[in-house]
């Protein structure tokens, strides 16, 4: 299969040091076996998330987004740009929507632009990294690079919200998109089924209402315990961040005893690829996937 | 009541569907909606006590004309962007879109108690963002904490520093970006005056006067 | 090799619904040369799988019985069963209609003395009961068939089963070397009466009709009820068996949705209120309904019957569209939502939901001669430039028994109009 | 016609000669049944089978034939011979598939079928091949009354299958209501946009119409006569009567709104910028006309806010206003709301609903409303408060649950429809009977109410189509809405049942169709629905007749008058051949060439009643064919088995059963007669309206005859049955015979 490349949008999370930055170690292995190149978007700055409504307006927002268009287009011309967090990929995506069907926004922001000495021809694709592997490489493809199958391991498919709606991926269904299962029975391991796959995880409430917010992760991680799951898996930086770091102040606030492994598909790949734990960045889970540790040990 | 509240509150008159219309992002929509009630049956903080309007109910209050009601509403606040009322509208409105609409013009009218945590999560967050062009996570959860004031900021601190400690550990934060240090963009003048621009031109299309503001 | 007797005076109605009995019998009463041609290996279409007609509650099959009778006292119809018409050809006043006929197996020998049947033991899924039950792979679709002659499943067809139902009919009737013929007719005007579909349930993902057995539409309930039905006509949930005696009904289960069906399919508010009768008269006091709805749409005298089952003191109504459906612990369906008069969450625990499916037009994802023209929901439409070929029924648009037969009615004029228009020029 | 050679075919096929013995029901049919040519065969419904029935009548004159085999209902393709009387043992369903097959049951199902046999021989030989009625009318023009968008459309479309049309229509021009619109709900996609009302097109259309002819200013003075032969008199203002020949009619005489006067507490007559959906029209056409916005009537100033409410004096449980909902009013309101969107989009417009009610594509039309930026809100409004130049709108959110009040300069109350559907009959003839005592009161009440006459028909039972409900002139029926109580005549548009006008266009198409149907038929001599072609009609001995009119009061269909020397005057075309005059004459003069008081009776007389010590009692069902019967069979076509002690007789419906029948049975020596008809009362189910309550009537009455018999009420059972009734059907006959045998034998055994 010929080397496919990508203008690469880490995000903030998914930097070196940041809350994601064992999903960027994963995604960047992963991409190595499967012979993608990605080369990040020069200065690429933040898409505002979804949380930054209140604040930015409607205008400032698109322009954040409209600033890497243009810088992809400039540095990348003709590549897609891949995301790998799922706000990003709705955030830019988004924009990009609304910027090609409003001529008006469209030439506000090219005004704001010019203040950065950029402009904007045709906006690129904006793709999420799910995407590329499903729809540009394919699940047999995905199949063929299997080294060492996850055998015998329970797998709680969390696709949360952002890559799942509004957009999602196509040909999935808002309420019970199957890719992610896919991709987990891809690498061999088994997809358990359970009722809060599609489930909210309070997303940046977490910060702001945590206990609304750990009501809800506490249902998720819940049901997929009582499903047999023995790790979850997410392809979202806040959803992994979310499920993941609160467990311990979930179990105070609920005495359940949660201590369940919160893993990006990029990780299962890598290793199921024959990647090491450190290739896998199993490191940066602060819950300790002990089992995939192992795993990759042999 | 700002100077910006007022004279919306003049120019509207007694007509507020036409202002959110006019003023909030997608509030084209609100006139769209008929009652059915899926939109705040499939939203996930629904079950938890303590808002006071779910999105259906903010567009009647908004077409029965009710501006205080609506402004001064915590329903828009409650909104975890999970887009299951987006996609489930049997209208087709953009209900989690139309919610920031609202939420970000009564932030604009000054409503909303500074007190409420996730408007004032949203200030942070962009004004972070936009300050590097990047996020800084540290410098955002510390001024999270500390938005209670000093005392509050410790012990939220002390509370969360297991989390943290996590983290750092699985060097997944970076203590040193504490002091700005760690990621930014290059070109951040470009980046503040592209967004001065677009303030700018905001005002101008919502007809908004900032400078008495 | 069947055989039709068909002229540019005849009119050719394509399905046996009621929809397309009434405008055949009502052209062929008039004096019309008609062709009847129906899908099912029986005709009265959807009608007669539903168990009561509001607003009386009275019995679809009693209509049928007369329209049989009319019928079968009818030299001038002649009916074609497990036939669909695959193309049209020509124009207003002369069309060459082509149509395929499945083989029956069984020819017009057959008594519906039953004996094929006694042989047969293989079993497939029953139709007629929406698949909720079984019946023998050598079949009488319904007692009420016409034509009244057994059926047999390409299934068992050169098994030792096929064998032993052909061994045991004593008059010859099944022939197991009946192949698919196609046949061309002529045909004046030619009505178009296909009926509609239930919306499938399981698109709306959030009702989980694909997850949970206990979530079933209302047609489905209409067999539920009928005694002649899977259950003998006791409402019982499907999981287990248990009596259904808290049910919930959620009104416009598909329509009135940009994201399903557009439009209004108008008879299942009507419908569920009907259905609270069969609880209501099966459990007494005990037998609780719940519908939740948006609009209830109880156009003209409905309202009396509305007013009556508002005033039953075991039926509630919650308006409000249920979010999303879970499932408790002892597989009891839970609705989920927002009573939005005064706004009150709920999470209430039913027996059985019934989801009040929306009409899609049948020939939807069907290919169809383009010929005949539909409009953007699928619902066909007159064409002006082709006037010759008219819609009748549900194949228009969403309707009651009584429209759809309004509609028929009135389609069978219009064809009528062009065959005269024909003779008047032979002449 | 030739003299009558009968024969009798017994079939041995379903297993009919296995369970009994076919021999000795041959030797039954020849030396009781009295039948010239016997033939028992293996497969008589196969071609060569229905090959020797046809011999035998072409090659041995064999002009009356009874069938031993299935049931009447079923392979009636095969034993079709439209030449000669036929009759069919029901010997399949009847007998051997209600029977269970053991020994035990052997002897009984046995004399079951003998009698079956008895009893076709019997019935074939009392019936005559109809000849069809000669007194027809054949005139085939269709008379439409009223002009407006129904009738218009019913005229154009009966024209266009050839037809000639009489429209009559009491206003100076045609358009009724649709005339008065300033625009129309949107008929096709994208049903986003009100259309032209469509008035002028039709007109124009008429106009050019040879085959149309027009009178306006015009009432219908008068009609006579019959289905194929009426005769109207239309009285034109100008004082000219003209007399026109129809053969069928159809009443389109729409609706009127409900008169807002009774509706103070909204506002109306208080205010004048409260006005109900026709002034609103009035005010958009004027608007229109003078090429300015919407202007409110108080001072003319144009409105920059209005307020709807649905269903003003509708949906109303006190009793004091309309019970039912008019259909189409949320849609005009709709389309209203829409006048004054387009032509100013910040006039404030607000429709107040409970439920808002647009089926089908209205769906479309809310929606595209909505987007124009119209306001919709769930509340219930408790009044309008006139205050100068505006109006106060109160009411109930229902959403926000609050009480709260919209200011508006115009409001519009959609008070729906209210059929000009004629006096109602039940009333008027009370009234009549108090006038003809010479009540003063009654008299003036008589004259106000056939003033409201349409159709001032010369009928013994009234001068217009009877009311269904809320004064529309709906069919009952479900399957079959055009059918009315005068054959016909055919009502359509909202005078029929509340519509829009998409609908109206296609009832008033199917109405048409009706009409053709009705003439084409009334020429032939045939039946109208439910017995379409049906060629018997009811003959009278009037010799024989006492004058007692219970026929002409009976007949659910108006179709008996009475001649100048007050004998009955039947007119065969309007007849729908149920039979109950036949039913209710006491002294039996009337009868149908194939059905009649002797068919049914000398099947009565031909079982074989076995003495009181047999233990054998026997029960007779009389059994309504268009759903007892059916029930009967299909309990045969289930097995599920009932007592071998019934003999069942098909009768045409309740009402046709005549009280000999009954007195026959219990002095003959039967033990019990059990009746089947449909459901009576306000659901009815008879297929002839009122037959089967007739039927019962009369049956309450037998019962005295039992009492002074000194027989037990219990001999005579009536039962209401339905179709689906197949399992429990049984179930109630086994019942009943147990009653019947704990009675013990009838005194009149053998006597």
């Amino acid at each position: 299969m010929a080397r496919k490349e990508y203008a690469f949008y880490p995000g903030c999370s998914s930097q070196m040091g940041a809350s994601a930055s064992n999903y960027l170690v994963s995604v960047e292995s992963m991409c190595r076996h499967l012979d993608i190149k990605l080369t990040e978007i020069p200065d690429w700055n933040c898409c505002g998330a979804s949380i930054s409504y209140a604040e930015s307006g409607e205008l400032p927002r698109h322009v954040m987004n409209a600033r890497n268009f243009a810088l992809s287009e400039t540095n990348l011309p003709g590549q897609d740009i891949v995301a790998t967090c799922a706000a990003c990929w709705l955030g830019a995506r988004e924009s990009k929507e609304r910027l090609e069907n409003s001529d008006r926004l469209m030439a506000d922001t090219q005004t704001a632009l010019k203040e950065a000495g950029l402009s904007i021809k045709a906006i690129p694709e904006i793709r999420h990294m799910a995407e590329v592997l499903i729809e540009d490489l394919g699940y047999a493809e995905l199949q063929r690079h299997v080294k060492k199958p996850l055998e015998g391991m329970k797998f709680a498919g969390y696709v949360g919200c952002q890559t799942n709606r509004p957009f999602g991926i196509a040909g999935e269904s808002f309420e019970n998109p199957m890719y992610l299962d896919k991709l987990i029975e891809t690498v061999g391991g088994e997809a358990v089924p359970y009722d809060q796959k599609v489930t909210c995880c309070g997303g940046a409430l977490a910060f702001s209402e945590p206990e609304k917010s750990q009501a809800q992760i506490k249902d998720i991680i819940e049901s997929a315990y009582d499903n047999g799951a023995e790790m979850i898996v997410t392809p979202c930086p806040l959803c992994q961040a979310n499920v993941e770091v609160y467990q311990g102040q979930i179990n105070k606030r609920y005495g359940t005893k949660f201590d369940i492994p919160v893993l990006y598909y990029s990780q299962l790949m890598t290793l199921a690829y024959g990647g090491t734990a450190k290739d896998a960045g199993l490191n940066g889970n602060v819950v300790r996937a002990r089992k995939l540790e192992e795993f990759a040990a042999k | 009541m700002s100077d910006l509240n007022q004279q919306m509150a003049e120019r509207y008159k007694n007509n507020f569907l036409k202002e959110i219309e006019e003023q909030a992002e997608m509030g084209e929509w609100v006139k769209m909606c008929m009652q059915c009630g899926l939109c705040s049956g499939s939203c996930p903080t629904h079950f938890h006590s303590g808002w006071d309007h779910p999105p259906q109910e903010i567009f009647m209050l908004i077409r029965a004309g009710k501006r205080e009601e609506v402004l001064n509403s915590n329903g828009m606040y409650m909104c975890t962007s999970c887009y299951n009322c987006y996609v489930r509208c049997p209208r087709k409105v953009p209900v989690t879109h139309v919610m920031h609409g609202i939420a970000e013009y009564a932030y604009k009218m000054g409503r909303a108690a500074k007190a409420q945590p996730t408007m004032h999560l949203s200030k942070v967050f962009w004004t972070n963002a936009t300050k590097y062009g990047r996020v800084n996570e540290v410098q955002l959860t510390q001024s999270l904490y500390f938005k209670d004031g000093l005392a509050a900021g410790i012990k939220k601190g002390l509370e969360m520093k297991d989390v943290a400690l996590g983290l750092v550990k699985a060097k997944r934060l970076n203590p040193l970006e504490a002091l700005g240090i760690g990621h930014k963009c290059k070109d951040l003048d470009g980046i503040h005056r592209m967004l001065a621009k677009a303030y700018e031109l905001e005002a101008q299309r919502k007809g908004r006067d900032t400078s008495k503001a | 090799m069947t055989s039709v007797v068909a002229t540019n005076q005849t009119i050719l109605v394509v399905g046996g619904g009621i929809s397309g009995m009434t405008a055949a019998l009502e052209a062929a009463e008039t004096g019309k040369q008609v062709v009847l041609v129906e899908r099912n290996p029986y005709l009265g279409g959807r009608t007669i799988q539903l168990y009561k007609y509001f607003p009386k509650m009275c019995h679809p099959t009693c209509g049928l019985e007369i329209n049989l009778r009319r019928l079968k006292a009818n030299p001038r119809i002649q009916v074609l069963t497990m036939a669909e018409v695959s193309g049209i050809r020509g124009e207003r006043g002369s069309y060459s209609v082509s149509v395929k006929l499945k083989p029956r197996y069984v020819n017009e020998n057959c008594t519906a003395c039953g004996e094929c049947a006694k042989a047969v033991s293989t079993e497939i899924d029953d139709a007629f009961n929406y698949n909720l039950g079984k019946t023998k792979a050598a079949y009488l679709p319904n007692d009420y068939a016409y034509p009244q002659r057994y059926v047999i499943d390409s299934s068992i067809v050169g098994t030792a089963e096929g064998e032993a139902a052909k061994a045991a009919c004593k008059y010859g009737a099944i022939d197991l070397d009946m192949r698919e013929e196609e046949l061309t007719l002529n045909a004046g005007a030619i009505v178009w009466a296909t009926g509609w579909k239930p919306y499938e349930a399981e698109k709306i993902v959030y009702y989980g009709y694909d997850r949970f057995p206990n979530v079933i539409t209302n047609v489905e309930f209409e067999r539920l009820a009928d005694p002649h039905g899977p259950t003998g006509g006791r409402i019982l949930r499907p999981s287990d068996g248990k009596e259904a005696r808290n049910i919930a009904f959620i009104q416009c289960a598909g329509s009135r949705d940009e994201n399903h069906l557009r439009h209004c399919s108008r008879f299942c508010c009507m419908g569920s209120l009907k259905q609270t009768n069969y609880v209501q008269d099966q459990y007494g006091d005990a037998g609780k309904s719940t519908i939740y709805y948006i609009d209830i749409r109880a156009i003209d005298r409905f309202e009396d019957f509305y007013a009556k089952v508002k005033a039953n003191p075991n039926v509630k109504f919650v308006k409000s569209k249920v979010a999303r459906i879970t499932e408790d612990k002892d597989g009891n369906p839970v609705c989920n939502g927002v009573d939005i008069e005064g706004y009150h969450r709920y999470a209430n625990a039913h027996d059985l939901v019934v989801l009040a499916v929306g009409m899609e037009p049948e020939v939807n994802g069907v290919s169809i001669p383009a010929e005949v023209m539909s409009d953007s929901s699928g619902f066909i439409m007159a064409d002006p430039a082709n006037a010759g070929i008219f819609g009748a029924g549900c194949a228009t648009n969403a309707l009651d028994v009584n429209r759809a037969v309004q509609s028929a009615t009135a389609a069978a004029l219009r064809a009528i109009q062009v065959v005269n228009k024909v003779a008047r020029a032979e002449v | 016609m030739a003299e009558m050679k009968t024969a009798a075919y017994i079939c041995k096929g379903c297993e009919i000669g296995n369970r009994v013995d076919v021999a000795s029901l041959v030797k039954v049919a020849t030396k009781e049944g009295k039948m010239a040519l016997v033939r028992e065969h293996d497969f008589l419904c196969s071609a060569e089978g229905v090959a020797l029935i046809n011999h035998d009548i072409d090659h041995e004159g064999v002009t009356h034939i009874a069938i031993g085999a299935c049931s009447r209902r079923a392979k009636t393709e095969a034993f079709n011979f439209p030449s000669v009387a036929m009759t069919r043992g029901n010997l399949r369903e009847g007998v051997i598939w209600i029977r269970p097959d053991t020994e035990e049951a052997r002897e009984t199902t046995q004399e079951m079928a003998e009698d079956y046999v008895r009893m076709m021989c019997a019935e074939v030989k009392a019936m005559k091949v109809p000849e069809g009625n000669q007194k027809t009318g054949t005139i085939k023009t269709v008379l439409v009354v009223g002009g407006g968008l129904s009738g218009m459309t019913s005229a154009l479309e009966a024209s266009k299958a050839g037809y000639k049309v009489v429209l009559v229509e009491k206003t100076g021009a045609l358009g009724g209501w649709a005339a008065k619109l300033h625009m129309r709900v949107p008929t096709r996609e994208p049903y986003t946009t009100p259309e032209d009302n469509g008035v002028a097109d039709l007109v124009a259309r008429i106009e050019a119409d040879a085959n149309i002819k027009v009178y306006l200013n015009a009432r219908i003075a008068k009609t006579s006569g019959a289905p194929g032969r009426f005769k109207a008199e239309i009285a034109v203002e100008s004082g000219v009567t003209a007399t026109e020949d129809v053969g069928a009619i159809i009443q389109a005489t729409g609706f009127s709104l409900y008169d807002a006067n009774k509706l103070p507490h909204l506002g109306y007559g208080k205010s004048p910028n409260v006005v109900d959906q026709a002034g609103l029209e009035a005010l958009a056409r004027e608007a229109a006309a003078a090429g300015l916005p919407i202007r409110r009537p108080s001072d003319g100033k144009e409105v920059k806010s209005v307020v709807f409410v649905q269903c003003a004096g509708q949906r109303d449980n006190t009793g004091e206003h309309l019970s039912y909902c008019s259909g189409y009013c949320c849609n005009a309101s709709i389309k209203q709301a829409t006048y004054f969107k387009d032509s100013n989009p910040d006039i404030d417009t607000v429709v107040l609903f409970t439920d808002l009610r647009t089926p089908g594509n209205g769906e479309d039309f809310y929606r595209a409303a909505q987007n124009r930026g119209v306001i919709f809100s769930k509340g219930v409004v408790s009044e309008v408060l006139a205050n100068g130049n505006t109006c106060t709108v109160k009411f109930k959110d229902l959403i926000l649950n609050e009480d709260t009040a919209a200011e508006a300069d115009l409001v519009v109350l959609a008070t729906g429809a209210v059929p000009n559907s004629g006096p109602e009959l039940d009333a008027l003839n009370e009234a009549v009977r108090l006038a003809e005592g010479g009540d003063e009161v009654a008299r003036t009440q008589v004259i106000q109410m056939m003033d409201k006459s349409v159709l001032n028909l010369q009928y013994r039972q009234g001068p217009d189509i009877p009311h269904f409900m809320h004064g529309f002139n709906d069919s009952h029926f479900i399957c079959f809405p055009y059918e009315t109580r005068r054959t016909g005549i055919y009502t359509t548009g909202p005078v029929r049942r509340p519509m829009d006008i998409a609908q109206a266009i296609e009832d008033a198409t199917g109405a048409a169709m009706k009409a053709i149907q009705a003439v084409e038929n009334a020429g032939l001599g045939k039946a109208a629905h439910p017995r379409a072609g049906d060629l018997s009609y009811p003959m009278v001995r009037l010799e024989g007749c006492t004058q007692c009119k219970r026929c002409t009061v009976e007949c659910p269909f108006g179709a008996i008058d009475e001649d100048e020397k007050r004998f009955p005057l039947f007119n065969e075309s309007r007849c729908r051949r149920c039979g109950t005059c036949m039913g209710a004459c006491p002294v039996r003069v009337i009868s149908f060439e194939n059905y009649s008081v002797n068919t049914v009776g000398a099947q009565i007389k031909a079982v074989d009643v076995p003495d009181e010590f047999s233990e054998k009692p026997r029960i007779l069902v009389l059994a309504c064919e268009n759903d007892a019967y059916p029930a009967l069979d299909m309990a045969g076509l289930n097995r599920n088995a009932y007592d071998p002690f019934v003999r069942v007789i098909p009768v045409r419906c309740l009402g046709s059963v005549n009280t000999i029948w009954i007195t026959d049975a219990l002095n003959g020596g039967y033990d019990g007669v059990m009746l089947m008809g449909c459901k009576s009362g306000e659901d009815y189910q008879c297929h002839f309206v009122k037959g089967s309550e007739l039927g019962r009537y009369r049956m309450s009455k037998v019962y005295d005859t039992l009492k002074s018999m000194n027989l037990e009420t219990e001999r005579l059972l009536d039962v209401e049955v339905a179709i689906t009734d197949i399992a429990t059907l049984p179930a109630r006959i086994n019942t009943y015979a147990e009653q019947v045998k704990a009675m013990g034998p009838s005194p009149f055994k053998g006597l």
